[in-house]
């Protein structure tokens, strides 16, 4: 393992490894593109708007100045030709990443991605690859609403040839992309829009976080925690509240959901015999479902253990503050319901807001 | 008309200035996209057309919501997130729908619409009734594949609709020209057999009459036709603020624009008295409605579930 | 309930209705189309190809004959735009029937069918609601390949607004179709290519299938099969084989796939303690693994049950028959896992092939 | 060159006619859509292309495969089933690729490699190379709304490729007037800002010199262009058949098409003996293409999990 790879790890459960430097979840994510860039000249960005003065968020920030416009380009409204664009690149040998300010646009981009990204190296005859970085991200608060708060990786989980990472810390935010952009075949790289803001330490080194290896991000014994993007926040304030009332509560960031690391879920859940997994997306055939079905297959016949799902309410997403509210799940919804599976009957227990762990709100305009 | 028509002009522009005064005030708590310069697009249009004509516009649809006779006390409780907002709370900013006034939609998702109204409009012609369907839609919306594919659908079915793509210069802060090979929109809708006219200037009287006459050739089985109409957006993309220190643009390419202001260049023509009852009963209304939405209570949790299905 | 309405129910469990006429699939969507046209002048049938010679596998014959060319209309290769015009229609009055002959092109239709089909009634608070069916179909053998033979669903029944059937016989065939024009709300209508095949009898009058009830197709107390779509077909022959080793294998076809009738396949799970899902897809995140999450959920904490999933590989469907065998469930192998989840323990054992069980064979061009 | 022509349409016609004389053995347990008639597209375009420029077709692809010098046998082999195919049995008839003649793939879904080849067309400009991409669709993948997305940057970006539409007047059997209101392909190509023409007759020669103009100008810096090649599909949209009982069009129709066969055109204007040598050349080709796919393994079983990821 050269120096510069530093591979997330279960073994490694807590923490990344420690650096001086801190950088937001942003500046983590500029930092892997242009280190990317630097190093390979095959590597381009682009996407609506990633040249644009707002340059996504800042993570495109200063690349065009530094590679030029054949590099670092804005593009059409054209998400279905771009993204069939992106694969041709990619057939020439180019490692094209591809940005959507929203993961909710990729609907139009479904044909290129699901019928010829994730299917040409094997309809090919292993004959081409795709190395194609798409990223994308996930709205939230602020009455982004229906068409611009959606989590649909789960479609992408789903079908062969496709690889899915939603990495949570601006430290994952790097070591993922590096190991997405090095990748030979096409990785669906999932941001979320609360996440952006973000900080935490970020090695200035290049390094990649290795495909198909969760994190434990907290340990614990009574109950296991699978928080995944935005939620993963979510869980760790509610492992806090959890603390209050004597539960130990062990959190798993799986970070690549595909492959996903179902060993280290499953280890926690033979410790803890009990599993909330808390999705960023509906549930009805989404990762918390893949993973409930994939620990009770797995842990059939030699340990039993309780379990429950939670994710975005089954409707759409509705604008109105007080409805969007109920909407997701929180640290103290989760809270109460780990607490429930630990007890194995619904207690109506829900923490007492303690301010210091509200979520950051996210304020308009977008 | 010249008094119907300022008296839109000055409602939208009224209240979206009323937007943006209250917004740093977080009583909105939705994404705004100002229709503040592009008023007049809308406000000609409709002018034009029937209570039953129906139209399909974009998250920026403030102006076509109140220029198609869209409640404005509803519109505002909705951007309140209230219970009494047009979707009750449910769509916000970008999904402004009056059924009452055939005001049938907006998308957040750039283009979606298009074929909405295509569609509306085969069903317009199906049930032998002699409404059309307007569809508004900006120029980044002319780049998405269902503009191509509705047109030409469009066009093979000869459908009672009228497209109107406005086109202000910019999809959020990218030029026409950064973005198309050929920046010239009417000639995308003649390639798909649609007659195609560039209005220039944001002229909303010279609007109003093309569509008048548009419109009664449509009525009359003479299918599609397409305006490209040239405005300009005066404030920041989304938010309530300016935005010439983002350097996408400058203040001098928008001087003409704001000369040539719609609401100024209307108000002038009226006489001053007849100017001043309007301002002031709009003035009435926009505030009005802001009360409204204030005091309007928020959705019951027990919302969240209905409508689903 | 008129008498024209004939439910499907876990109370009636076996057979469909009894009738007198034997119909083919193909002629069961027929019918049901033609009934509801000839009925409610706002029904619609469109699609590419659906009024050319050879009228979708002959589902739509004779009905531009009967119906003319506003009512029953070829459409340009403009999926996406196609079901932004049914749902225009739809908001406008009519009831469109919106025909693909592969599911695999719904990737071109996905930002209209989740973005806006599934989100107008929810976001529009109420004041507008989308009857659209979207008719599909699944493809199999003769070397369809990697982008003609997928079967997508758990997509839809991912997202909340949205409705998913996959009838498996003409009798549900004509049933659900009838429903899901009648349905004020979208609904995914999931056909497969070997099923159109399929001969049956179905009553000529109009008959409702209810949205929402699975339907037991064989009683057994040794093992639940629960069978997707085609799957359903290799789950009745694989009973055949399960039956000469003298296990009772019960099969139950969830029909609707959502709103999904968990109850039936939770009480039958209850009683035979083994639960084997085969779906007509893949099975991460799909169909399969909602049932066993589900199914996990209700049974957690007082009665434990063994599981397994099978679907496609988990690779892109190959042409080569050689492979394309290996691709797929079929009876032998479903029989195989059925009785090792059984037994508790992988046995080895596998069917002698019966030939008179043999899989309808499909023979090209397609 | 006119013995390469014709030595290239004739292994193509050759090839398809073996195929559709197979076929009812079911050797060939794949979809086949064939080019007869409609070789002279492919023939023209890639004569006059390098080794190093790159195509993008169809499932319609067997022709464009041949004529861009794809190996045979892999090709037989790869209908078959076989492991010695050209996609080691994984892709069948409607993905053949050959990385090393510059095939670079071809889909069953309409429209799709319109974009990927414009991406690939960016990459040769981005690494200033001077080959050239042809991207090859039929009449109907043009009403994608990808074409139109694809043309427009392709444009934008002024890159080197060359946008051939066999126009074969079908899509299935719904002709193309039924399917477009202004029934112009040309006419969309130059709205997104590309030179476009019509080549009439299907013909060969004609096509290949102006491919051999074109090609310079692209490869000098010129960007895209656009073909509309007229052209007609003498067998079943899908299968080994005639169609004209289906009534979807007429034998009549077919007769010009037929008349003015670019391969009989081609051969006629060898010298006969060339001619014979050239046609037993090709003959004993087939026969050895149909012999190794016949004779070549299956894929092994393990295959089915490789090359996944
Ligand atoms: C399909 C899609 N792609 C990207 C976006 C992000 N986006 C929101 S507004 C916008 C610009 C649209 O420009 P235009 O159509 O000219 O409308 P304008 O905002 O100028 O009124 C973009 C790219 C989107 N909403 N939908
Ligand atoms: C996106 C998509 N829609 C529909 C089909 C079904 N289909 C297969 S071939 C075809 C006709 C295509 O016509 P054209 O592009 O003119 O090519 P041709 O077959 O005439 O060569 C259609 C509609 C498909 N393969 N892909
Ligand atoms: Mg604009
Ligand atoms: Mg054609």
């Amino acid at each position: 393992m050269p120096p510069s790879v530093i591979r997330a790890s279960a073994k490694r459960p807590t923490r990344a490894t420690p650096s001086e430097r801190t950088l937001s979840y942003v500046d983590a994510i500029r930092e892997a593109t242009d280190q990317e860039m630097a190093r390979d000249p095959s590597v381009l960005v682009f996407g609506l708007d990633v040249d644009d003065p707002k340059a996504i968020q800042g993570t495109t920030r200063g690349l065009l100045e530094k590679y030029g416009p054949s590099r670092v380009f804005g593009t059409p409204l054209s998400e279905d030709a771009m993204t069939g664009t992106a694969i041709g690149m990619a057939l020439a040998g180019l490692r094209p990443i591809h940005v959507h300010i929203r993961m909710d646009f990729l609907m139009l981009a479904m044909n290129q991605l699901i019928n010829v990204a994730a299917k040409s190296r094997y309809m090919y005859g292993g004959k081409v690859s795709i190395p194609l970085v798409v990223r994308s991200m996930i709205g939230k608060s602020w009455g982004q609403g229906a068409q611009h708060s959606q989590g649909l990786y789960s479609f992408f989980m789903h079908v062969p040839g496709l690889q899915v990472v939603a990495p949570t810390t601006p430290y994952d935010a790097k070591g993922c992309l590096i190991a997405a952009i090095r990748d030979d075949n096409p990785v669906l790289y999932v941001e979320h829009r609360i996440l952006h803001f973000q900080n935490g330490p970020v090695p200035a080194h290049t390094y990649t976080v290795t495909p198909g290896r969760a994190r434990i991000t907290a340990v614990g014994q009574d109950v296991t925690l699978v928080g995944i993007s935005q939620m993963q926040s979510e869980c760790l304030k509610a492992r806090l509240y959890l603390e209050e009332i004597g539960i130990q509560a062990e959190v798993i960031d799986p970070i690549w959901l595909s492959p996903l690391d179902i060993d280290t879920i499953v280890r926690s859940v033979e410790k803890t015999g009990r599993l909330l997994v808390v999705d960023n997306g509906w549930v009805c055939c989404g990762a918390a479902a893949e993973i409930i079905a994939q620990v009770a297959e797995r842990l059939q016949g030699h340990c039993s253990f309780r379990m429950r799902r939670m994710g975005f309410a089954p409707v759409t997403c509705p604008t109105a503050p007080s409805l969007e509210r109920l909407y997701y799940p929180d640290s103290r919804t989760i809270a109460a319901a780990a607490r429930d599976l630990v007890e194995g009957t619904k207690t109506g227990w829900m923490p007492r807001e303690r301010s210091e762990l509200n979520s950051f709100i996210f304020k308009g305009p977008f | 008309m010249l008094e119907r028509l300022y008296r839109s002009l000055y409602r939208i522009r009224r209240l979206e200035e009323a937007f943006a005064r209250v917004y740093p005030t977080d009583k909105i708590k939705s994404p705004i996209h100002l229709s503040i310069g592009q008023e007049a697009v809308s406000v000609g249009v409709c002018a034009a057309l029937r209570l039953d004509d129906v139209v399909f516009g974009t998250y920026r649809g403030h102006a076509l919501y109140l220029a198609k006779g869209g409640d404005m006390k509803a519109m505002a409780a909705e951007l309140y997130g209230k219970a009494t907002g047009c979707t009750r709370g449910k769509g916000g900013s970008m999904h402004l729908i009056s059924t009452e006034v055939g005001m049938m939609g907006a998308s957040a998702v750039v283009g979606t619409t298009i074929a909405n109204a295509v569609g509306y409009a085969y069903a317009l012609q199906y049930q032998g009734r002699d409404a059309l369907v307007a569809s508004f839609f900006g120029d980044g919306g002319s780049e998405e594949g269902v503009f191509a594919e509705s047109l030409n659908f469009a066009a093979l079915k000869c459908l009672p609709i009228l497209f109107i793509c406005e086109n202000n210069g910019y999809a959020i802060h990218t030029s026409q020209e950064r973005r198309q090979g050929r920046p010239d929109i009417c000639a995308r809708a003649r390639a798909y057999g649609i007659p195609a006219e560039r209005i220039e200037h944001n002229d909303v009287l010279y609007l109003f009459e093309r569509t008048r006459t548009v419109a009664a050739k449509i009525r009359a089985g003479g299918g599609p036709h397409f305006f490209e109409v040239m405005t300009y957006r005066w404030r920041e993309h989304v938010g309530p603020n300016n935005d010439f220190h983002l350097g996408y643009r400058t203040e001098d390419e928008a001087t003409p624009w704001i000369e040539a202001d719609q609401v100024t260049r209307l108000g002038a023509m009226l006489l001053p008295e007849r100017r001043e009852q309007i301002q002031e009963e709009v003035e009435a209304e926009v505030e009005a409605a802001l009360v409204f939405a204030e005091e309007s209570p928020e959705p019951e949790p027990a919302e969240l579930y209905t409508d689903v299905l």
